[in-house]
């Protein structure tokens, strides 16, 4: 019961969660394109993922991608990887963090009993 | 009656020595000269009722009756006389021939001479111009055959002497049909006798020429005459037929007959006598310098036909005469002398006068025979030529047409004649009594058989003793004489007419002559020398290559199979139309209405932009997108214009136009081929007009009426006449379904030519960039970074093809229909085949050809369910009750786009399916690379 | 006014594309030129009534001439079916290329 | 016959042509084939019985009002062409079964299509239609000419895409000028149109413009040699017979009933089909192989052909479409007896071909008996043709257009016998030495004349010149037919009554 | 001047931007990048037209556009991959 | 106008002016994959705006099933169409901007020099 009350809630607040980062990433983008100079730092970074259907890997990536500031560049599916490339991950960490939460949430709704512990949060180079 | 008999017999006989030559071999000539002496027979018989003033023989029978044209018919004396020798002559020679050959089948030959014959006959007794021109071009045909039956050697000349001839015969076409227009009649009768001939002179004189130029030819008249001694590639006996007796004799006839027309034309007497004295002249110079007796003896026809043409010219009754006797003693003397230098070359194994001699002692009646023929025409009394000669002198004499021909005749006339002397003796005495000169593998010939020998025997007696009873001739000579000058003629031919001019120049030939032999050895030094500069037959050849190299000069531009400049002159032909029409053009009325509004101005510059950048980029890729830019804002342009059907249609066509040429590019260069600037520029000299043209065309020519009758019957009977609000969806399922289905039938044609043309070809390797992450890379592995598209891949395609299915549904009321749903579903296949991992597993396994087909056939069923109601196409219509109340509203139009839906999703697969192989052929053919037909094309290559 | 100057444009950049060199370009340049005769087409029925042949939305503005849409409908469908054939071709023998190198 | 049955003639082949894409096995393509076109044939013919008497047939499709309808057609002239038509698929089918060729994927029903084309363009009454239906026709085409699969094929295929898809988008924006100008593609609503309006007149001439292309007269007709030598004998046969024939009839017909004859244009057209006469065969007599040779000689009857309609007058007209129909057959016969020996002897090469008359004397007959035919010569049917279109330009008073027509036709023999000297008679390639004696010739067996041809590649060509013989000496029936389907463009008011009333 | 206008000629702009990209490439993927900015400019400037013209009849086209236009971006990526899956 | 209408405008005026500035990044960013982000921020934000402003002006059932469903599958090709061409430039070797810190793809695959920093 439990679960399909925070299930409820979460596809109800997913969409303006998703939505808000997309603004916020629109702004930042946008700020770049339209201000001269960038405080960009691109890279192509790996992402493990904790997701396990071609579902759930192929949500993560496209919303990912959808996302602007991040693209998803390749897929693994064992162990299930993302390559993204990210215009600002000056911070790692951050930029990694940022994605886990985005498929903590979506995982959350896809599994009945929310998106497991997340036990490599360490991304190696 | 006798008429039609005649031809009808000739054409039996030729179908029958078709069947019996195959079995009799050259003995086939035995039953042929009977039949034709039979024929003879029957035509000479007819004779002294014409010789009495009796009627001209007449038949008719219709042939193109609508033009007046038909098998006219008509046998006066002129055409008696020519009829008995193309007869009688040709019975000797198929005698003659059934000896000469070697054993062995000979049916072309018998064939032809009969066919021959028959062309012949029918040319002397055509009474229709139009008949007259079709024998005249058929012993045409028939000597080109006859010719080359004589191997490979006589190739050349068969089709030199056919080519010289047709010209003459189209010539005589002109002439036919200036006078046939001009008399509206084709009967010859009928149009000598027409006012036409002495009231227009020009008129006559134009028909002059073109007549002369057709006797010439076919009579080896100067500058002509080259191709008679050409024409000797021939077998002796088609020589002495066709060569000497017969088809040469055609011009003489044709000159005879139009005589009556042209009796008072200046042009057309000077030309005869001045061209056919200088014929006989060179005629006979070349024959004295001959060393071949079949080339001699054919100068020696050359010269004579000059006489005959000269004095033709004349055209007084008295020539006329002059002309038959002589044609008559021409005819004998001539194949006599001909089928005698076949028997020589046939004892001997040559012809060549340098090799013979002496052949009097072992070949007396050969001797004999050639030798009276050869005096007869050397002009020696009492033989017939003598007589005939001395009438063509005194002819000559009385040339009424310019003063100074006489004269000039005269002299031209006797040298010529002395000339004649000199060849004849020549002829006759360096093959039979001059020193022996013989090979030792020629050495003691034998004499020929008597059956060998009998042709040639009668003609030469014939000769001597016509000659002897001459003025038995006159009955016939006069009639004849008197049907070709359509005046009373009358002949007294005789030996001795008392001392007279004429017979001052026959003495005086006949010394020249004996002076001339005296100095023969001279002769044969002069026989040596290279003269004339010019051959004919060079000159021919040289016309010939000059032709052909003017050929290859005009086909040159076209000589290419690049597009371009057979695309170029189209462009540049409707930029002249336009800039013509702008000139002369009609105005032009208001515009109906406004004829544009602001937001237009959106896709134009999109398309403006599209068309600039698509037309400077190097990138294919590019290019494609630019273009597909150009077909959306075309598709908001059918938007603005009310059109979503099109606009919908539009868009899909033009994504699965990408789609279908992205499997095309990856397989070619990433960039276009360079272009020099000039190329650049030039194309952009033809490119801009043409804009302006479209544009000014597109301005100008529409917008400018009121809406269409059709248009708006449309609008107000859509609905009730066929139950559909999407008037644009009724006239393609209702009213114009025969658009939709030709339309269909094309685009599933489309799909099956595909498949044939990489069946047979292949396709191109693939090319353009290839991928430089190597195989390690996690980007590279096609399963996993496939699965985001396939997932959502799998959501899709439901999608479309539901929406698909709904919009064939509804077409008939709003935007849709088969071909906006066929494409939609197309799509869906395609975004299958994009999104499979590999190529192998994207493969449709779905029957494509049989899906086209059944779309088109759906289609032609309903259509053909139409004749019910009374038209193929014509849509049925049925209301349904439904089981909850109310009716569905069927019609067979529904049922005509689900066709039309099968084809386009059949031809999507296609193309998906067979342009997105990974490489090569078809599928039966995936083992090899290239096919075999493209490996061993350099050995069929054909043209440049 | 517009249209015909669309049309004009279209047309240029079709026929400077199909005089050039290789078969896909000739390919691009019949596709602009087919979508400028479909423009044409239209513009045959009239420029000045422009709303969508429909008769079950009521009156609005007058209807455009459905006719000329009919035949633009066949004339891209067979377009269309052409210009996959020639791509097919484009990719058959030895490449795009029309012409001999110079 | 009904005149509801007309479309048949469209439906027909095309149920043969879906049916046999269905079926592949060539127990079922070859009857549909053959079958198929006999049928056609004799439609054909009980059309022309129909019709011999003035009769024309109309028939609105789907019934609909006359104007709103697709009306299909037939006079005369229609049926005279889809007899031809038929006759020429069906020998060409016969030539194509006996080469293999037609067992070839999708033959069948490319050729069936492409024939229920020709017939569906010679029938219609709109002109938007026909626009469709030559598409139909083309589209088969496209697919034939490159089917051979060779190289050259390939590059040719794409010429002739090329020209034909620019010459149909002319056609279409001339159709689009028309309805623009006009506000109908009707050909019973245009008739005179074109006379009577300037802009009309304008719209229709992009229309013939498109059309005089599709034919090739010159300068436009390089494409057409190009294509012509690139396909299988039996294909250029099939081609030659009927593609530029229909956008033949179409000028005729399109000029008769839009122009109404108009006579002040004529000049126009009185000097591009003399120079296409005189240039195709120019062109003709510079080739060295016998399909380019025949090609060239396309292009020049195309222009005696096309001189008819721009002489328009009765007897103009009558020759005209005597020429055409003469010349259907008489160019097929060319093409299938020079292809045999090309399918045979694996070229068309002068060059290479020799001696081939001793061997094959039935073929050599057939391909002399056309090419005397083509040059004009008595007693075959091309006689008759040149003779009344020579006296149609005489009467006319254009005395240099008859002047060219008569000299082109010496260069066509001229060019016919550069064939007939070189592949069927000659030396053959290992020459004996001197062949001496009295009417000698070679006898023995040659390299080239060791390959025989079989009857079933013969047979094709010799009945049709056996056609043009028969043609030639029976001409009144074509004479009258032709004259009768003059009879209908001079005075058009038959057709045009019989397409307007449904 | 209708508002809705403005909008057009932002998306206009952002077009003629977009060919420029196209022209200029450098890459293939550019001119992909290019390619897809296109179309979906192509399927803004029609949602915009629903409003413009006032037609509902565009919410169709837009459908189509969008569901062939998935097709349009996976055939461009194709060709710049040459045919790489 | 109505509310709704005006809200249509409003939407459809922001949501071009987002596109605009997606698009203007085509310019802008430095290199290809760069780029792609101008495409998520147009084809993404911008236009769903745009189509939002296309239902507010046309509120009907059906349209907020047929508009729902082309944003559903609009945004789905910005993310796939976007990953496939991404790729596929990254396959055919674009190179990436000077100042991008690191490749971890070319990191996983130690044969390729292509992609070092
Ligand atoms: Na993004
Ligand atoms: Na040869």
């Amino acid at each position: 019961m439990t679960d399909l009350l925070r299930r409820t809630a979460l596809i109800v607040w997913f969409p303006f969660f998703y939505g808000f980062r997309v603004v916020v990433s629109s702004l930042r983008v946008a700020w770049d394109i339209l201000t001269p100079g960038s405080a960009a730092a691109p890279a192509f970074v790996e992402v493990p993922l904790n997701a396990r259907t071609d579902l759930e890997v192929t949500a993560i990536a496209n919303m990912i991608s959808l996302t602007p500031g991040t693209f998803t560049m390749a897929t693994r599916l064992d162990p299930p990887t993302l390559w993204i490339h990210g215009l600002y991950t000056a911070h790692e960490q951050d930029f990694l963090h940022e994605i886990h939460q985005m498929e903590d949430y979506l995982l959350g709704i896809t599994r009945p009993h929310g998106a497991p512990a997340r036990t490599d949060t360490e991304v190696p180079r | 009656m006798l008429l039609l008999l005649l031809l009808a017999l000739l054409t039996v006989i030729t179908v029958f020595s078709f069947v019996i030559a195959r079995f009799a071999g050259r003995a086939t000539g035995w039953p042929l000269a009977a039949m034709l002496a039979l024929l003879t027979l029957l035509v000479l018989v007819r004779g002294p009722d014409l010789w009495n003033g009796g009627p001209a023989l007449e038949a008719s029978v219709p042939w193109m009756p609508s033009l007046g044209v038909g098998l006219n018919l008509r046998m006066d004396g002129l055409a008696w006389l020519f009829c008995v020798l193309v007869l009688g002559v040709g019975a000797l020679v198929m005698a003659y021939s059934a000896r000469y050959f070697p054993p062995g089948r000979r049916t072309g030959f018998y064939t032809l001479m009969s066919a021959f014959a028959l062309a012949m006959t029918g040319l002397v007794l055509a009474d229709d111009l139009v008949l007259l021109f079709v024998f005249w071009e058929l012993t045409t045909i028939c000597s080109f055959y006859l010719i080359g039956l004589s191997g490979p050697a006589a190739a050349r000349p068969a089709v030199r002497t056919f080519l010289l001839t047709a010209l003459g015969g189209l010539a005589l076409l002109a002439a036919v049909v200036l006078l046939w227009v001009r008399t509206g009649t084709t009967r010859i009768s009928v149009i000598l006798d027409d006012p036409t001939w002495t009231q227009d002179t020009g008129f006559a004189t134009l028909v002059a020429a073109l007549v002369v130029v057709a006797v010439f030819t076919k009579s080896a008249q100067f500058p002509f005459h080259y191709w008679l001694p050409d024409a000797m590639a021939a077998s002796t006996p088609v020589s002495a037929y066709l060569h000497a007796a017969a088809m040469v004799k055609a011009g003489v006839y044709l000159a005879m007959r139009f005589s009556p027309a042209f009796a008072d034309n200046a042009f057309w007497g000077t030309t005869l006598i001045v061209f056919g004295l200088t014929t006989a002249l060179i005629g006979a110079l070349f024959a004295l310098r001959r060393h071949d007796l079949k080339e001699l003896t054919a100068y020696s026809t050359v010269s004579q036909l000059g006489f005959l043409i000269a004095v033709i010219g004349v055209g007084t009754p008295q020539a006329l005469i002059a002309a038959a006797a002589h044609t008559l003693a021409h005819a004998l003397f001539k194949v006599t002398l001909f089928m005698a230098v076949g028997v020589i070359d046939n004892r001997t194994g040559t012809r060549d006068l340098r090799r013979l001699g002496g052949l009097a002692r072992t070949m007396p009646v050969t001797a004999a025979v050639t030798a009276l023929a050869a005096l007869s025409m050397a002009g020696v009394p009492p033989l017939l030529g003598f007589v005939s000669k001395e009438n063509v002198f005194e002819a000559l004499l009385h040339t009424t047409h310019q003063p100074w021909i006489g004269p000039f005749a005269a002299i031209a006339a006797v040298l010529a004649a002395a000339l004649t002397v000199a060849y004849s003796f020549r002829f006759v005495y360096g093959t039979f009594w001059g020193a022996q000169r013989r090979d030792p593998a020629t050495e003691r010939p034998r004499e020929a058989g008597a059956l060998l020998l009998f042709a040639p025997v009668v003609t030469a007696s014939a000769g001597l003793i016509l000659g002897l009873s001459v003025p038995l001739l006159d009955p016939m000579i006069e009639r004849a004489a008197a049907d070709a000058t359509h005046a009373d003629a009358e002949a007294h031919l005789a030996l001795w007419h008392g001392l007279n001019p004429a017979l001052g120049m026959s003495a005086l030939a006949l010394i020249l002559g004996a002076l001339l032999i005296r100095v023969s050895s001279a002769g044969e030094r002069l026989a040596e020398r290279r003269f004339p500069p010019v051959r004919g037959t060079a000159v021919f050849e040289r016309i010939h290559s000059v032709v052909i190299a003017l050929g290859v000069r005009v086909g040159d531009p076209t000589r290419t199979d690049a597009p371009t400049r057979h695309l170029a002159v189209p462009f540049v032909l409707i930029i002249v139309f336009a800039s013509v029409m702008a000139v002369v053009g009609p105005g032009h009325g208001p515009p109906a209405g406004p004829t544009s509004r602001a937001l237009d101005w959106l896709p134009l510059v999109l398309i403006t932009a599209a068309v600039l950048t698509a037309v400077v980029t190097r990138s294919r890729m590019a290019a494609l997108a630019l273009i597909g830019l150009s077909g959306f804002a075309t598709a908001v342009w059918f938007v603005f214009l009310g059109a979503i059907d099109v606009a919908l249609t539009q868009l899909l066509v033009e994504i699965l136009t990408v789609v279908v040429a992205v499997l095309v590019l990856r397989r070619l260069p990433t960039e276009f081929h360079r272009a020099r600037p000039s190329r650049a520029v030039a194309t952009a000299a033809i490119a801009i007009p043409a804009g302006v043209a479209a544009g000014a065309g597109a301005y100008f020519l529409t917008g400018r009426r009121e809406p269409s009758a059709v248009s708006e019957h449309l609008l107000e009977n859509a609905v009730q006449d066929t139950g559909g609000t999407n008037v644009v969806n009724t006239v393609l399922v209702d009213y114009r379904a025969l658009d939709t289905l030709g339309e269909l039938t094309v685009l599933g044609v489309a799909g099956l030519i595909i498949i044939a043309v990489l069946h047979s070809a292949g396709l191109t390797a693939m090319g353009g960039t290839r991928p430089s992450a190597s195989h390690t890379n996690p980007i590279w592995d096609a399963d996993d970074n496939t699965v985001i598209m396939r997932t959502v891949a799998r959501v899709l395609i439901p999608l479309l093809m539901v929406w698909s299915v709904y919009l064939l549904m509804r077409g008939h009321n709003a935007p849709g229909g088969g071909f906006i749903a066929g494409l939609v579903g197309g799509s869906a296949f395609a975004l299958a085949y994009l999104s499979a991992s590999s190529a192998s597993v994207a493969r449709i396994r779905l029957a494509y050809p049989a899906i086209i087909a059944a779309g088109i056939l759906v289609a032609l069923v309903c259509g053909l369910l139409g004749f019910a109601d009374g038209s193929f196409l014509r849509p049925l219509h049925a209301d349904i009750a439904l089981p909850w109340g109310g009716h569905y509203h069927f019609t067979t139009a529904l049922v005509f786009d689900v066709g039309v839906y099968l084809t386009v999703v059949g031809v999507m697969l296609t193309a998906l399916n067979q342009l997105g192989l990974p490489k090569g052929p078809g599928p039966e053919a995936d083992e090899q690379d290239v096919p075999e037909s493209i490996r061993h094309e350099s050995a069929t290559g054909g043209t440049r | 006014m517009t249209l015909a100057i669309t049309i004009g444009v279209l047309t240029a950049g079709a026929v400077y594309l199909i005089l050039q060199r290789g078969m896909v370009r000739i390919v691009l340049g019949f596709v602009l030129l087919s979508h400028a005769v479909n423009l044409l087409l239209m513009s045959a029925g009239g420029v000045f009534h422009r709303g969508e042949p429909l008769l079950d939305r009521g009156v609005g503005e007058p209807l455009a001439d459905p006719l000329p849409q009919a035949f633009v409908l066949t004339a891209i469908v067979i377009a269309f079916s052409i210009t996959i054939y020639m791509l097919t071709l484009a990719a058959t023998g030895k490449g795009d290329d029309t012409e001999d190198d110079s | 016959m009904t005149s509801a049955l007309l479309p048949l003639l469209v439906a027909a082949p095309l149920v043969s042509a879906a049916l046999s894409t269905l079926f592949t096995s060539r127990a079922v393509t070859r009857p549909l084939l053959t079958g198929t076109a006999a049928l056609a044939l004799l439609g054909g013919l009980v059309l022309l019985r129909t019709t011999a008497d003035g009769r024309v047939l109309a028939h609105q499709v789907g019934l609909w009002p006359a104007g709103v309808s697709i009306p299909f057609v037939a006079d005369t002239f229609s049926a005279l062409m889809v007899t031809t038509t038929a006759l020429l698929v069906l020998v060409c089918s016969f030539f194509a079964i006996a080469t293999g060729e037609a067992d070839r994927r999708y033959f069948a029903p490319l050729v069936l299509v492409l024939s229920a084309g020709v017939y569906g363009a010679l029938l219609t009454g709109d002109l938007f239609n026909l626009f469709v239906f030559v598409e139909v026709m083309l589209l088969p085409s496209y697919g034939l000419m490159a089917i051979a699969g060779t190289l050259r094929g390939l590059r040719a295929g794409r010429t002739y895409v090329a020209v034909n898809l620019l010459t149909s988008t002319i056609f279409l924006a001339g159709v689009a000028l028309v309805y623009g100008t006009a506000g109908t593609v009707h050909l019973g609503e245009l008739a005179g149109a074109a006379s009577e309006s300037p802009t009309i007149a304008v719209a229709m001439g992009v229309v013939l413009l498109a059309m005089a292309i599709k034919s090739a007269v010159v300068p436009v007709h390089g494409w057409l040699v190009r294509a012509y030598t690139a396909p299988s004998p039996a294909v250029t046969a099939l081609f030659s017979g009927l593609h530029t024939k229909v956008a033949i009839y179409a000028i005729y017909r399109l000029y008769a009933v839009t122009f109404e004859g108009q006579a002040s244009l004529l000049w126009v057209g009185l000097v591009i089909f003399t120079a296409t006469m005189a240039i195709g065969v120019l062109g003709a007599v510079g080739e060295t192989t016998t399909r380019s040779i025949l090609a060239f000689h396309m292009v020049s009857q195309i222009g005696y052909i096309l001189l008819g309609v721009a002489l328009f007058t009765e007897l103009g007209l009558m020759a005209g479409i005597f020429y055409l129909v003469h010349h259907m057959v008489v160019k097929a016969s060319l093409f299938l007896s020079t292809g045999a020996v090309e399918h045979v002897h694996g070229t068309g090469d002068l060059e290479r071909l020799r001696g081939l008359a001793r061997g094959e004397p039935l073929l050599a007959l057939a391909f002399l008996g056309a090419a005397l035919s083509l040059a004009g010569l008595p007693p075959f049917s091309g006689f008759v043709a040149k003779l009344t279109l020579v006296a149609a330009a005489f009467e006319a008073g254009h005395w240099t257009v008859a002047a060219v027509a008569i000299a082109v036709s010496l260069i066509t023999l001229m060019s016919m016998l550069k064939i007939w000297g070189s592949v069927f008679w000659g030396r053959p390639p290992s020459p004996e030495p001197g062949v001496g004696g009295p009417g000698g010739g070679t006898a023995t067996a040659t390299a080239p004349a060791a390959v025989r041809i079989r009857p079933a590649l013969v047979l094709p060509a010799v009945a049709l010149t056996g056609v043009t013989l028969c043609v030639g000496l029976g001409a009144q029936v074509l004479l009258d037919l032709s004259a009768q389907a003059a009879a209908h463009l001079l005075d058009t008011s038959a057709y045009v009554e019989a397409v307007t009333n449904r | 001047m209708n508002p809705v206008d403005l909008a057009l000629l932002l998306l206009g702009v952002s077009m003629v931007v977009a060919v420029h990209r196209i022209l200029i490439g450098p890459s293939k993927a550019d001119r992909g990048v290019g390619s897809d900015m296109v179309f979906f400019g192509f399927v803004g400037i029609v949602a915009v037209l629903g409003l413009r013209l006032d037609s509902a009849l565009v919410v169709d086209i837009v459908l189509v556009c969008t569901l062939v236009g998935f097709l349009a971006a996976l055939s461009l990526a194709r060709l710049v991959s040459g045919g790489k899956r | 106008m109505t509310p709704n209408e005006v809200l249509a405008v409003v939407c459809a005026i922001t949501g071009a002016f987002i596109f605009a500035v997606g698009a203007f990044g085509l310019l802008r960013l430095p290199d290809f994959y760069g780029r792609l982000q101008g495409i998520s921020i147009s084809a993404g934000l911008g236009t769903a705006l745009l189509l939002l402003g296309l239902l507010l002006w046309f509120p009907t059932p059906e349209n907020v099933l047929k508009i729902g469903l082309a944003l559903l599958v609009q945004l789905a090709t910005v993310a796939v169409g976007g990953n496939a061409l991404a790729r596929a430039g990254y396959l055919v070797g674009t190179p990436a901007a000077p100042n991008t810190r690191h490749d971890a793809l070319a990191a996983a695959d130690p044969n390729d020099p292509m992609h070092e920093d």
